[in-house]
């Protein structure tokens, strides 16, 4: 039923031009959204898991003049761990061993060499009763009438900055992606509408020749399906070169940032599937685009 | 194919207008009270002068333009009644020479004549065997390949006739078939209708052309001012009843 | 000359559909690549200068065990100072007041109450002769065999890969910028072309009517005008809000990360400036395009 | 205006074909050694079956297609030697009146006939004048401010042939003028022509219509498998000695 020959003439038609761009565009962006999006969502959630449900309170070794505080620290450790224990929103709080401490300094020191030669406080890991709302400034308020050398929670103030500015940037991603399913969409709606407009003696023609609704449809679709997954693979493809580019980028500093880079046979297989996704939204859309506009005819 | 459909009814007449008026959007009625009905087998003129309706008159029965009050039936069938997804079948049934050709200009002279046979899903080998026959018969062998758009106007029209003729119709409806070509074509070119219509095709030909008219002198509906009347033959070489005869002569 | 109603029946036009939607998302991305871009160059500038040209090397105040090492720490100071002043490839090195040391410090540790409870070491500050090449791993060792408490560069080594990262995101955003702008001009040269092909039966009229070339090339060049700045203003509107918010939240951390974000009127000039650039863009290839596919015709 | 700049070339013919062959690019020649030319303020028909080269000789005047070979000159102007940049001044003296119309279907009957005015940079207050009149004498004035693609074929026809004429060419080329009007309005429309060939206007008219040509009796270029031959006056009632005696005693 259906020739190879078109009886529609696409040729003069802009659509065929612009839509393979489109459609590039659209996946380069995409997937490297996807790419950037996938890898934020990581290092977010190590990031929470950095601060959500626990604290790090901080007793010095030394005092303001430099000297060691000797017994002083572990009888200030003694009463801040009981203090903590009788805290319902405290699940628990253990004192970290040199190990921990050099495992959890060392992103924001970098490799330090000679580690042991800062005579840096010691810490105490608290972790959260989630159950329970934790509040931080009576929480601090009573510690300090206890432990008045003690301090609450150093890096969690800016961390809180970094997830907020991670968080925004993350929206944005999202917003651009649907931005181009949006545009896409319209895009292919548009173009297929005026492409009608400008067949539309052709098309009367066929209609008043008996050809059914789904004869001239199908060869629209036939047609986008074509353009778009000649666009979709152009823009995939320019997109692998730069995702693995920044993504070694990232793993460099996966370590020392607690960043990590999108990667696995799972996140590559979603990006080869983005093609087929966008074809598969534009070739349904035209079909719909022209059924729709056919049933004004008689 | 199609001529099978139409033996079925061959007793009840090809179209039929009771009381139909036609107006386009804004503006007046182009058309009035148009009373006529077509008898299977018969061939008539349209003529009327520029602008009486006689296009939009033919645009009712080829199904692009509805009747705005009245009745018109195909074939027995209704219209208005009609679901849309019949009204293919019903056009399969219907050739058309429209007054401005309407070809596909990004295809060949025998892609055009062979769209609604593709259209109506044939076998390729038999459209080879049939369009090129045809296309021969207008005498434009040495076009067949060409793009439409490389043609002269006589030779537009020529493949615009070829296509309204391919899939023997059992209506063939031709709005001055003959405007670009001179009298001796015109003449060969009403006889390719006058052979189908002798194969049981109703025919209606609009034509201004006074030489075709008086040398065929088929009965003639007569548009004036949008309204309709039936005019006699007028004196002639070959009467339509000579086509009758021998058509119903060949049924038997 | 030239009628408000145009001799060209643009109403058919796949362009006038798309390409306001087109120009809407380049300027969008483009917008927000140029407020990132600007954004992260600044930084840029803060983490380079943080790391080029100088060097910081530490002098221990305080040895394994914790205890004050007294005048042993002025001494090495004073070895240290002058080992460095004999090197060709230093142009001059002094030890930081506490004050400055707080200053450098503040970004990595957070506004840190009780700083001076940390003993961190003595700091030396490097300047580099930039004429003469630095061998790091050699001025490492001689310094160790006069002053073997002494460690060089603690932060450097995960600034220099943030700083990789960095430039690894604004080369992609050049890149990204480039091909907007090339597929921009692209769609503009293809649609075009394409409208031509469409109206070709029109414009061969108007020819042999005797219009001359630029008459036609006005028509196209005032269509397109009107469809990007349309498109242009809609996308910098839509990215507006999105740059603000973005802002905010980098301003939040400018202190404590170093990282600024764009503004001042020449920034937001800058982007009211976008959607006239890309529409000249349009504008003139609509104009060249049409004048040279006009040029073919006799 | 465009009157003016013909006029001081008066004695020199309108049109020059000298050994003129044309091919399309594929294909034979469809045009051989033609060699004629037009006086100012001669009309001619054009003759010749269809696919003979009319459309194809009258393109080479109209500039949409260069001869393959030997030389055109236009007003005195050999075209291949004339610069691009001339050619618009050289297109504004001709008026063509194509055998597919080509109007513009976006725009009104009133847009499309003032069309050539508006290239030409004329007022709208004298276009305004100039294009009604014109309309109303093609019998349009009903149809004035509706969009072409709402007319009838012979509507369109009138339209076409009125954009032709309206700003009095120096040379107009009629394609096929008369191929969708009846014999009445189209001696009509040809009286059009003779008025204007009394203001000096070169006229050649392409056509396969037997009555007009007799009726009228111009001389005939006869195209003939590409070929061209001159072929006298046919018997008439109105012979083209006639117009040139006329026009020529109103120059005087
Ligand atoms: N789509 C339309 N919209 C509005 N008016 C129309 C439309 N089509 C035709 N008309 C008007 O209807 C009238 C009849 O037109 P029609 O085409 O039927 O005439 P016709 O008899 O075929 O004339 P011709 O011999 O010139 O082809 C004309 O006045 C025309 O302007
Ligand atoms: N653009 C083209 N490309 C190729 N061949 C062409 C082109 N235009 C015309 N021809 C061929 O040139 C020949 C002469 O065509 P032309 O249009 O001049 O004939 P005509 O005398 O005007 O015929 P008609 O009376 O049918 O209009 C025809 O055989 C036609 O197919
Ligand atoms: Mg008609
Ligand atoms: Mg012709």
């Amino acid at each position: 039923m259906y020739r190879n020959k078109s009886s529609l003439p696409f040729v003069y038609d802009s659509s065929s031009l612009f839509l393979p761009w489109m459609i590039m565009l659209m996946i380069f962006i995409a997937s490297l959204s996807a790419a950037g999006g996938i890898s934020l969502n990581n290092t977010l959630q190590h990031w929470n898991r950095a601060i959500s449900g626990s604290l790090t309170i901080q007793i010095p070794t030394h005092d303001k003049s430099g000297t060691f505080r000797g017994e002083n620290v572990n009888q200030d450790i003694e009463k801040t761990l009981s203090y903590l224990r009788g805290q319902e929103a405290i699940k628990s709080a253990k004192k970290l061993s040199t190990e921990q401490m050099r495992k959890l300094m060392d992103p924001w020191l970098g490799n330090l060499e000679d580690f042991n030669e800062l005579p840096l406080p010691e810490l105490i890991d608290v972790t959260l009763n989630k159950e329970v709302h934790l509040d931080f400034d009576s929480l601090k308020e009573g510690l300090l009438k206890i432990v008045p050398s003690a301090s609450l929670d150093l890096h969690r103030v800016w961390l809180e900055r970094l997830i907020a500015l991670a968080e925004g940037v993350k929206k944005i991603t999202t917003l651009v992606l649907i931005l181009l399913i949006l545009t896409t969409s319209l895009t292919v709606i548009y173009s297929t509408r005026s492409s009608l407009a400008v067949h539309k003696p052709a098309i009367e023609l066929l209609h008043m020749m008996g050809a059914k609704d789904s004869y001239i449809a199908f060869q629209y679709a036939l047609r986008v399906l074509k353009l778009s997954l000649l666009g979709g693979f152009a823009g995939l493809g320019l997109s692998f070169p730069v995702i693995l580019t920044i993504s070694a980028l990232v793993t460099e500093l996966k370590g020392s940032f607690l960043m990590s880079a999108p990667q696995g046979s799972h996140f590559w297989s979603l990006l080869a599937f983005l093609p087929f996704l966008a074809s598969a939204l534009s070739v349904g859309t035209a079909y719909l685009t022209v059924h729709k506009h056919l049933r004004r005819f008689i | 194919m199609t001529l099978s459909i139409f033996k079925n009814q061959k007793n009840a007449p090809i179209v039929t207008f009771e009381g139909v008026g036609l107006r386009y959007s804004e503006g007046p009625e182009v058309l009035r009270d148009i009373d006529f009905s077509l008898e299977p087998g018969s061939i008539h003129f349209l003529t009327g002068e520029s602008g009486a309706g006689k296009t939009s008159l033919l645009s009712l029965m080829y199904l692009d333009n509805r009747p705005t009050r009245g009745k018109v039936r195909l074939f027995g069938n209704p219209v208005e009644k009609t679901e849309r997804k019949y009204l293919p079948f019903i056009r399969r049934k219907i050739g058309v020479v429209f007054q401005d050709f309407r070809l596909l200009n990004h295809l060949s002279t025998f892609d055009n004549v062979a769209l609604p046979l593709r259209i109506a899903g044939v076998k390729e080998s038999e459209i080879r065997k049939h369009v090129g026959e045809l296309i021969k018969w207008v005498g434009l062998s040495a076009q067949i390949n060409a793009k439409v758009t490389t043609l002269s106007g006589g030779q537009k029209q020529r493949v615009a006739i070829a296509r309204a003729v391919i899939n023997r119709p059992a209506l063939l409806l031709a709005d001055e078939p003959t405007g670009n070509v001179d009298d001796e074509l015109a003449k060969r070119l009403l006889h390719l209708f006058i052979e189908l219509n002798k194969l049981g095709t109703t025919v209606l030909i609009a034509t201004h052309s006074e030489p075709l008219i008086h040398h065929f002198g088929f009965e003639r509906l007569h548009l004036e001012h949008g309204r309709l009347t039936h005019l006699p033959a007028l004196g002639n070489s070959l009467s339509p009843k000579n086509f009758k005869t021998k058509k119903e002569a060949e049924n038997v």
